[in-house]
């Protein structure tokens, strides 16, 4: 067990040394590719069923040489981003990176002999859950990579090809990401972490333009405050209590560990773009789309969400845990409300990402046995859907040359396959029997009883999340005759592969829900509350009609809409009479106009600079407060 | 912002009673521009003046426009007969000046009742409408059409109304006046009217002055211009007082119709009391030769009928400059700017009259 | 009464889901003629015949068939059928919230069927809805909220049978409630995104483009959900079944009273005051009960 | 059974009137004249309405509008002249614009008369519309089933 936990880790990294290392246009790269893809999905779900009805386990590791390895890496990783820094004049990142590096290796030289590390790796249901996404999710978007890449830069002459850099990076991105979920060893997660940062940083600034690069710079910045925090938790872990592992921090004096915590958690908040942190990952849209796609769904942000998850428990019942209910809260609510009056497809997934991860920050500051089994499945439903979109809205930008929303008009008529394909990810995304509703049902469930003040801000936030997603949808399978020519056929195999899986497991998961709630977040609920919440057999039973009905009544409405119903008459749109043909009416002064329909956007009430500081101002107050009460 | 849409406004649009189209380009709701686009019913009647005989070509100027037939019917004859100096019998003075407040009186409640029915009360519509059915009874009566027609002619009107019908359409309309009062109130005080009227379609004093601005849409914005202060017809009789707002919005326009309407009750009340006995018409002999303009006071405005004769039976030009006409490019300028909601309101605050516009 | 309560809750869960499918459009409709005809009186009209709904659907059924596109009558029917589900849902008994979000849903599915047919002013009707959606969404989940606090379930059937009156512990979310109701019964002041007249500055909104058959259904699903909706306050006054039945059909009579007296507001204030509403009366009221437990 | 008679929908369309007839349609829908008691509604939709009623003659401009109008009405429908314009033109037969009587565009059903048509001849002939329509609906069915017949 504990290899397959190694090799997890390890073999994404040899994966990654080998894209770094093979030359381009070697036959079989992405034969090699293609198998490792199919190895990192395969392995987590062997985990899964070799675990099914086990509790955790724990894994002893001869550490002492690898912690010296990581810390090796650790100064050489300082050492490069400082070096890029100073390159790009800027000295913030230096400064935070010297803090944090001094921080690091001074408490190694001083405290560093007398660490005692029990168990260094680890796994239990929640981190088979975090790998599962990560293996499957992760390797499908660097699936879809090998048809995107070559299309990006010929799209973008400009952008210097590093294609070999970028596929090390995303293989690296998933090692460190498995790293993070298998630690034990706080020093060991704190490692992974600074490397997902690295990556991001990177993968961010993949075009090496002025915009990319301040992107790239924003993501490090937020982050390496989120690092440096964490590691001065590290610090005043170690010196109150002596312990540096995952599960002995639970079991600690709640009062001598709640600032460690909430160390950790303030982190977390920075990886998962909570407010005050959001921007960076808005910012982060101008990498290439498989970035995206891995930064919003399966890695990076829920890193943020994983951690916080497994330290939540030390802040049960205190003034800190309801500031990060509030943080997470303030986050869903205001997003939402932004999302609204954004038209960027890929800032309207950004935001509505932000939004659901404020959702499982909230539900992990509430802290019930409900609240932790509605997060976990906020994540693995968000994780599969929002990646399905990033990659779709990614074809899409090449076929239209825009991302942005108003461009898709008719989409359905363009890109029909993949229209359909986006429909299933927008369903999945808010609509009634794809699984975020059905978490969102949990979560308000879990929160009249814990916060009542919280389902309120749920009630409200879900309104603002059907604005947005109902005009996109409307957008796109708006159908207008004529004129329209479908560009699919151009969309590479690799791609459609990409979305197949993850439109088939959108609905999947859904289907499966009852299972995973079964086998695997109860016995993790179990562990933790000793108790799991009942779902009503009836409601999983009323879900599952309308899935099944939808299933079955749409592509049977469709075929018969289509093929069978011949009896109507076909008119244009109702155009004041004026019409010239079904879309263009006779104007002012003679003048054939087509008719244009757009979105409203609202900026007024929804504008992003009206209600982002709102957010920023709020979630610092709540932060400072937050600290403030575990430190006294 | 590039998210425009463009939709077409009309020709055939339920708040329009009459077709004139727009194109509207928006962002959300707001307007961004509006390109208006006429015609749909021009007729072409001002040249049927070559074909018809100037005595009957009163007829079609009755039929310019429905709402306000007689005015125009009157401000033809007025013209004509100035041209051919034809003294009038003072009691066909008095007659026509209450036949034309009459007509301000039922074309003020029917607007009422549209704009009403615009910002989607449709209970007030009906009540609006309703009361105006007591007005359209006194038309009935006195000029056998529910429209006034032929009731006009060159020389003076074509019938007579006795003292007792006089008597009786004091007595009646003193019965619709508290009616009409109450009605008011609601426009005046109800606070959706207000959200929907309140600053709506705002136009300043000089703008109203620079656009050419007539009638109500004038005198809300402040500018105190009323033809029937020059003293046309048995006007210079009567106490005649302009009803000027200065706030320029929708509500303001609404306050001077309001007011404009009650006063026409005044005056008809107080022709009724001054007419003098006499005849009601005077023989006409010969024909036009000259040119004149008439200037009357519509209930949207100031209108203008110009009349050229050449001595022939037909006259060589008429033309009509209606007030609709001279609002539209305040319109155009109030609608850039407002919201999509806002539309049928400016629109009929104008009260505007297409038919009378495009002739 | 009480026996036809009894009678009700004697019943399993498929002949009252049978009975909502059969009844409900008999009584929408029926409510739907005595609304045209109050109004009328309310108008000093005369009004048509309390039937007249029923003559418009038939009629409506009989018309030919005109499409823009193909597809467009699609999304409507999955608008009844989750509208029929969710009010099916309502009166078995189930969970509350399933049936708000199946509600949801289906309102989603109208919304797609405004915007599928790419004609303006449909479109304009269907981004007014969503706004209205959003301006009811959140009292509606409210009233979840606020039922599950005080009965301690989300089952309708339960919060039905509570004995002791829910209004008096909800004042305030029946406050909100009435409040958006007018939206959902589009009723002025709230009817923009379609309304019943036809003076309406995006001529009929969403509907628009729909005619004959297809109008017909939106017609029946509307009556279908205000059953469902003046179900919903019925839960209010459960404890006495005859109140409740009253009390709800009074509730409608208020909103054709507000329908007379209201001008239809502009999008901004729609929104704004509803949300402003449920903040104020709906989460007031949740908060203090919250505060009280 | 033909439902037709109980709830026709009217849309009204001023061609080029002078408002006089307009005005009268209007008013037929209010307190004293009331056409709800018919079931009759005003549209102001050509996809929802049964009977085209047209006030004023054609132009050449608004003759394309009714077409459009027309051809976006379902079936059954019917087409009603209101005024002496819509009928053959009245006091504008010789301007150089008017084209003449609606019937000059469309297939005209009803005419009603009047300059102004007074509301009870509208609504006279609104009723007449109806009995129209029943029959259009009826030929309609028969050609149908003949067709299946065949």
């Amino acid at each position: 067990m504990m290899n397959a936990l190694i090799f997890l880790i390890l073999f994404p990294l040899f994966i990654s040394l080998l894209a770094l290392f093979l030359p381009r246009g070697m036959p079989g790269r992405k034969v090699i590719g293609t198998v490792a893809n199919a190895v990192l999905c395969a392995v987590p779900i062997y985990l899964l069923f070799a675990t099914l009805d086990q509790g955790p386990s724990y894994f002893r590791l001869e550490s002492g040489f690898i912690t010296t390895a990581m810390l090796v890496l650790e100064v050489l990783i300082a050492a490069y981003l400082i070096y890029l820094s100073v390159r790009a004049k800027r000295y913030l990142p230096v400064v935070l990176v010297v803090v944090q590096l001094v921080t690091m290796l001074g408490f190694e030289f001083v405290h560093g002999h007398s660490i005692q590390v029990e168990y260094s790796l680890f796994m239990d249901k929640f981190s088979i859950i975090m790998a599962l996404i990560v293996g499957i999710i992760g390797s499908a978007i660097c699936l879809y990579g090998f048809g995107y890449m070559p299309e990006y830069h010929h799209h973008y002459p400009e952008v210097k090809d590093r294609r070999n850099f970028f596929a090390f990076l995303m293989y690296l991105f998933l090692s460190a990401m498995f790293g993070i979920i298998f630690s034990n060893n706080i020093m060991w997660l704190f490692f992974f972490w600074e490397v997902t940062t690295l990556c991001s940083f990177l993968l961010i600034g993949y075009r090496d333009d002025n915009a990319s690069r301040d992107s790239a710079f924003r993501a490090l910045n937020m982050n390496l405050i989120g690092g440096v925090v964490f590691a001065f938790g590290i610090v005043y872990l170690f010196l109150s209590s002596g312990t540096m592992e995952l599960d002995k921090l639970l079991l600690q004096d709640k009062g001598t560990v709640l600032l460690p915590a909430v160390c950790f958690a303030f982190a977390g908040l920075a990886k998962s773009a909570q407010f005050p942190f959001s921007s960076w990952l808005t910012g982060a849209m101008v990498a290439p789309t498989p970035v995206s796609a891995l930064l919003h769904s399966s890695t990076m942000v829920k890193a943020g969400v994983y951690l916080i998850l497994r330290v939540s428990p030390v802040m049960e019942n205190t003034v800190a845990a309801q500031m990060l209910t509030l943080i997470g809260g303030v986050s869903f609510l205001v997003t939402a409300m932004i999302a609204i009056s954004q038209s960027n497809a890929k800032k309207v997934l950004a935001y509505s990402t932000i939004s659901n991860l404020g959702l499982i920050v909230a539900c992990a500051g509430v802290n019930t046995d409900a609240a932790v089994w509605s997060a976990l499945l906020l994540i693995i439903f968000h994780a599969v859907a929002k990646s399905l979109l990033f990659l779709c809205v990614g074809i899409i930008e090449y076929k239209l040359d825009s991302r942005d929303i108003e461009d898709m008009d008719f989409l359905i008529m363009r890109l029909p396959k993949l229209t359909a394909v986006m429909m299933v990810g927008m369903a999945g995304m808010f609509l009634a029997p794809f699984g975020m509703i059905i978490s969102k049902f949990v979560t308000l469930k879990a929160f009249i009883n814990a916060n009542p003040f919280m389902a309120i801000i749920l009630a409200y936030g879900s309104a603002a999340t059907i604005f947005f997603w109902t005009k996109w949808m409307g957008k796109i399978i708006s159908i207008r005759h004529g004129e329209h020519e479908v560009v699919e056929h151009r969309v590479s195999n690799w791609e459609w592969t990409t979305l197949g899986i993850l439109a088939f497991a959108t609905i999947a998961v859904c289907l499966a829900f009852p299972f995973i709630s079964f086998h695997v977040i109860d016995p993790y609920l179990m562990e933790l509350f000793n108790k799991a919440p009942i779902v009503d057999t009836f409601n999983i039973l009323v879900i599952f009609v309308i899935m099944l009905g939808l299933l079955i009544i749409l592509p049977l409405g469709l075929f018969f809409f289509a093929f069978v119903n011949r009896n109507y008459k076909r008119v244009g749109t109702y155009l004041g009479g004026a019409n010239i043909s079904d879309i263009t009416f006779e104007g002012a002064m003679d003048a054939a106009q087509p008719i244009q329909i757009k979105s409203y956007y609202l900026e007024k009430f929804f504008g992003e600079e009206r209600l982002f500081y709102v957010g920023v101002f709020v979630s610092l107050t709540l932060i400072f407060i937050m600290f403030g009460v575990a430190a006294i | 912002m590039a998210h425009r849409n463009l939709i077409p406004f009309g020709p055939q649009h339920p708040v329009l009673p009459e077709p004139i189209h727009f194109d509207l380009v928006t962002e959300d709701e707001k307007i961004v521009d509006a390109i208006p686009s006429i015609s749909y019913v021009h007729r072409g009647l001002e040249s049927l003046v070559e074909k018809r005989d100037f005595i009957d070509y009163v007829h079609v100027a009755d039929r310019i426009c429905g709402l306000c037939s007689f005015m125009h019917s009157m401000g033809y004859c007025q013209a004509v007969e100035e041209i051919m100096g034809v003294e009038v019998p003072e009691r066909a003075l008095y007659l026509r000046t209450i036949w034309a407040e009459l007509s301000r009186l039922h074309s003020h409640i029917f607007w009422l009742g549209v704009a009403a029915d615009a910002f989607g009360f449709e209970s007030l519509f009906m009540q609006a409408l309703r009361l105006r059915e007591p007005v359209l009874d006194i038309f009935e009566e006195t000029t056998g059409g529910r429209v006034i027609l032929g009731a006009s002619k060159v020389g003076g009107v074509r019938r007579d109304i006795d003292a007792d019908s006089l008597a009786g359409i004091v007595k009646r309309l003193a019965k619709l006046r508290p009616e009409l009062e109450e009605l008011s109130t609601v426009f005046i005080t109800d606070y959706s009217v207000k959200h929907r009227l309140c600053g709506v379609g705002y136009i300043s004093k000089e703008d109203a002055y620079i656009l050419g601005c007539v009638g109500p849409m004038a005198r809300a914005s402040g500018l105190d211009m009323d033809m029937r202060v020059i003293g046309y017809s048995a006007y210079k009789y009567l106490d005649v007082q302009p009803m000027v707002e200065t706030a320029g919005d929708c509500y303001a326009r609404c306050l001077v119709r309001i007011r404009e309407m009650l006063h026409s009750i005044d005056l008809v009340r107080e022709a009724i009391g001054k007419i003098p006995d006499g005849p009601v018409e005077v023989k006409v002999k010969g024909f036009p030769n000259g040119e004149y303009m008439s200037r009357i006071e519509q209930p949207r405005g100031e209108v203008i009928h110009y009349a050229k004769g050449n001595g022939s039976r037909f006259l060589q030009r008429f033309r009509v400059r209606v007030p609709t006409f001279s609002n539209i490019p305040a319109m155009i300028r109030i609608l850039k700017g407002s919201e999509i909601a806002d539309v049928p309101n400016i629109i009929l605050t104008l009260d505007p009259c297409i038919s009378c516009t495009e002739r | 009464m009480n026996t036809i309560q009894e009678m009700f809750q004697s019943w399993g869960m498929v002949e009252r889901a049978v009975a909502f499918i059969l009844l409900a459009p008999l009584a929408g409709g029926l409510i739907a003629g005595i609304d045209r005809r109050v109004s009328a009186r309310f108008q000093g009209r005369y009004g048509p015949p309390v039937l007249q709904p029923f003559y418009d659907v038939f009629k409506l059924m009989q018309k030919q068939r005109i499409l823009v596109n193909k597809f467009q009558n699609f999304n409507i029917l999955l608008f009844l059928l989750f509208t029929v589900f969710s009010g099916a849902l309502f009166f078995m008994g189930v969970d509350l919230l399933l049936t708000i979000f199946s509600l949801a849903l289906a309102g989603t599915f109208f919304v797609l069927a405004g915007f599928c047919v790419g004609s303006p002013f449909s479109h304009l009707g269907a981004e007014r809805e969503i706004i209205q959606q959003v301006a009811y969404e959140p009292m509606v989940i409210l009233l979840a909220v606020g039922m599950y606090q005080v009965t301690g379930s989300f089952k309708v059937a339960e919060i039905a049978q509570f004995q002791a009156p829910l209004i008096l512990y909800l004042p305030g979310v029946f406050a909100g409630f009435l409040y958006i109701l007018t939206i959902k019964f589009r009723k002025s002041p709230f009817d923009l995104s379609m309304s019943h007249h036809a003076h309406q500055e995006i001529v009929r909104g969403m509907t628009t483009e729909f005619s004959g058959p297809a109008l017909a259904v939106i017609e029946i699903a509307h009556w279908y959900e205000n059953v469902m909706l003046l179900g919903m306050v019925y839960l209010f006054f459960g404890f006495n079944p005859w109140l409740g039945l009253g009390v709800a059909l009074l509730t409608y009579l208020f909103e054709i009273f507000i329908d007379m007296n209201y001008a239809r507001f502009k999008w901004q204030l729609t929104f704004g005051s509803s949300w402003l509403f449920t903040a104020v009366a709906g989460v007031s009221n949740i908060i203090v009960l919250g505060l009280m437990r | 059974m033909a439902w037709f008679k109980r709830s026709p929908w009217i849309l009204h369309y001023n061609a080029t009137s002078c408002n006089g007839c307009d005005i009268e349609v209007i008013v037929s829908l209010t307190p004293l004249y009331d056409v709800e008691r018919f079931g009759i509604i005003n549209t102001g939709n050509p996809k929802h309405a049964d009977i085209l009623a047209v006030t004023g003659s054609v132009n050449e401009k608004s003759r394309q509008v009714l077409i459009n109008l027309y051809e976006q009405m379902p079936e059954p429908k019917v087409i009603m002249a209101v005024g002496l314009c819509a009928v053959s033109g009245c006091v504008f037969q010789d301007c150089y614009n008017v084209m003449g009587g609606v019937d000059k565009v469309l297939p005209v059903d009803v005419y009603v008369p009047g300059c102004a048509a007074r509301p009870e001849s509208i609504i006279d002939g609104m009723l007449k519309a109806c009995e129209i329509l029943e029959e259009k609906y009826a030929n309609r069915n028969k050609r149908e089933k003949g067709e299946e017949h065949e």
